[in-house]
């Protein structure tokens, strides 16, 4: 029961992240917003690994947490070569 | 109903309930420097909690140690993902719109 | 050197942690992925002190614990000013703090710390300068007394052959 | 690039552990989750990461383009290998029980090989792919 409790908390959680992403205005809070979101799908995959009963899915959660710290550290080198940053300044 | 189950029980409400908390402070805070703070309350207490939770539940196996090793692997990225993040965006020029500035 | 043996046996202990098998084929596998892994790690020059602070591991236990209390003080600090319905529970301001930190370990570790515990995010690290953004006064006065860096363990292997 | 003292150290102490996490995906693909092709994007990830921290350069340095080629062609030839050693016992194509002294042991092995092999390729060819592209945004 608890665990479906803490299910849907995170997908509220998710939602307001989601939303965040929608909302923006800058690129920077987008970008915050879709790494919060995959802070969130780590603790997610582990709740379902719970949910199973299975060790498993704690790996898949380890990978995600890693692929979300490399996704970030991507689209910043992207934001820093590219024009991405000058609709921020129009709108800050 | 054990005492373990108990805790477990309880971490994992404190942590959900953490988690709404912080979505609505990443929705209700005003500027984007604000919001960094939000989401840093969800990176470090509550998914602290949330995985010490699942980790009881899980119970002395090897799976609460695989929880700890997210948790640890979590407090390493998420602020240097942070840092990364507002660093670039200080770098582009976004200010806070807002009037103390030191 | 020692750092390539300290850095192997956590590689093995994670190993261990990872698999959880002891069959013999997992077993010599896990070793032939311990050495391949130091010999990669080697080769990127990723083995030094920075990487691998053996000579602070007490130092850091103790910091870890004290920063244990810190973030769960500041977590509370955030979750009321996000619960708070009155406009002025935050005073968002940026601050420049100086550091006491001399080795860019220390800095970095510092730097992390403050982002770690809510309430205070480090923006711009320009030699011993921090720039912080902090979200409340309190949080930025926590930051201006500087406790976190006078507990920082003191990094004073500098060269290593 | 400004301001990267964060990155590099926290980058140094993570790269190894993303390399052993990858190597351990590949060699427990049959065990747990994952398979050869998630391994070899976990160890090309570390290459990337790398590089987006200390510059296509010093990658390059780390795993020349030339190797990273001949890897890939290494990592084909061993799944083929597998292959044309079972045609070789006698056995259908990528038939791995007469691999091993029995056929469960034969499965076990013959399913390792071809999965390091998909490993190698695939880690090489992402890797290769990163490297084109930085190669590519500079000029």
């Amino acid at each position: 029961m608890i665990l479906e409790t803490a299910g849907v908390a995170i997908l509220v959680a998710m939602g307001a992240a989601l939303a965040r992403t929608l909302l923006g205005p800058t690129v920077y809070d987008r970008i915050l917003a879709v790494n919060s979101f995959g802070t969130k799908t780590v603790l997610l995959i582990a709740l379902l690994g719970a949910f199973a009963g299975r060790a498993d899915y704690l790996d898949i959660a380890l990978l995600y947490a890693l692929i979300n710290f490399i996704a970030m550290v991507a689209m910043m080198n992207y934001s820093r070569n590219s024009k991405l940053s000058r609709d921020d300044e129009a709108q800050s | 109903m054990s005492i373990s189950h108990a805790l477990a029980v309880l971490l994992l409400s404190l942590g959900s309930g953490l988690l709404i908390v912080a979505g609505i402070g990443l929705l209700r805070f005003p500027h984007f420097y604000t919001r960094l703070h939000a989401a840093g309350v969800i990176d470090t207490l509550a998914a602290g909690l949330f995985l010490a939770g699942l980790a009881w539940w899980f119970g002395p196996t090897l799976g609460s140690v695989k929880l700890l090793l997210i948790f640890v692997f979590l407090l390493f990225t998420s602020p240097t993902a942070c840092h990364a993040l507002a660093a670039t965006a200080w770098a582009s020029g976004l200010r806070e719109p807002a009037q103390n500035k030191e | 050197m020692k750092h390539t043996i300290s850095l192997g046996l956590s590689l093995g202990v994670l190993w261990w942690v990872l698999s959880g098998f002891a069959k013999p084929l997992l077993l010599a596998l896990g070793v032939f992925s311990v050495l391949f892994t130091l010999w990669l790690a080697r080769r990127m020059d990723a083995i030094d002190h920075e990487s691998h602070p053996i000579h602070m591991s007490f130092g850091l236990l103790r910091f870890w614990a004290r920063l244990v209390v810190e973030i769960v003080i500041s977590n509370l600090q955030v979750l009321g000013a996000i619960l708070s319905p009155r406009a002025d529970a935050i005073q968002p301001h940026f601050l420049r703090v100086r550091m006491r930190q001399t080795s860019d370990l220390g800095k970095v570790i510092l730097a992390n710390s403050i982002t770690l515990t809510p309430g205070t995010v480090s923006i711009a690290l320009t030699g011993d300068e921090l720039l912080v953004h902090a979200l409340t006064q309190a949080s930025g006065q926590a930051v201006r007394d500087g406790q976190l860096d006078l507990l920082v363990p003191s990094d004073v292997e500098e060269v290593q052959p | 690039m400004h301001d990267s003292l964060i990155l590099r150290v926290v980058a140094k102490f993570l790269i190894p552990v993303i390399v052993l996490f990858g190597l351990y995906v590949v060699f427990h693909g049959k065990l747990g989750p994952g398979g050869a092709f998630q391994a070899g994007v976990i160890l090309a990830s570390a290459l990337i990461v790398h590089m987006l921290v200390f510059g296509p350069d010093e990658t390059r340095r780390v795993a020349p383009v030339a190797v990273l080629r001949g890897l890939a062609a290494v990592g084909v030839l061993l799944y083929g290998g597998t292959g044309l050693i079972s045609l070789a016992l006698g056995a259908n194509y990528l038939d791995y029980n007469p691999i091993g002294s029995t056929p469960v042991s034969g499965q076990y092995f013959g399913i390792l090989l071809v999965e390091i092999g998909v490993c190698i390729t695939v880690a090489s060819t992402m890797a290769l792919l990163a490297l084109l592209f930085a190669e590519r945004v500079r000029t």
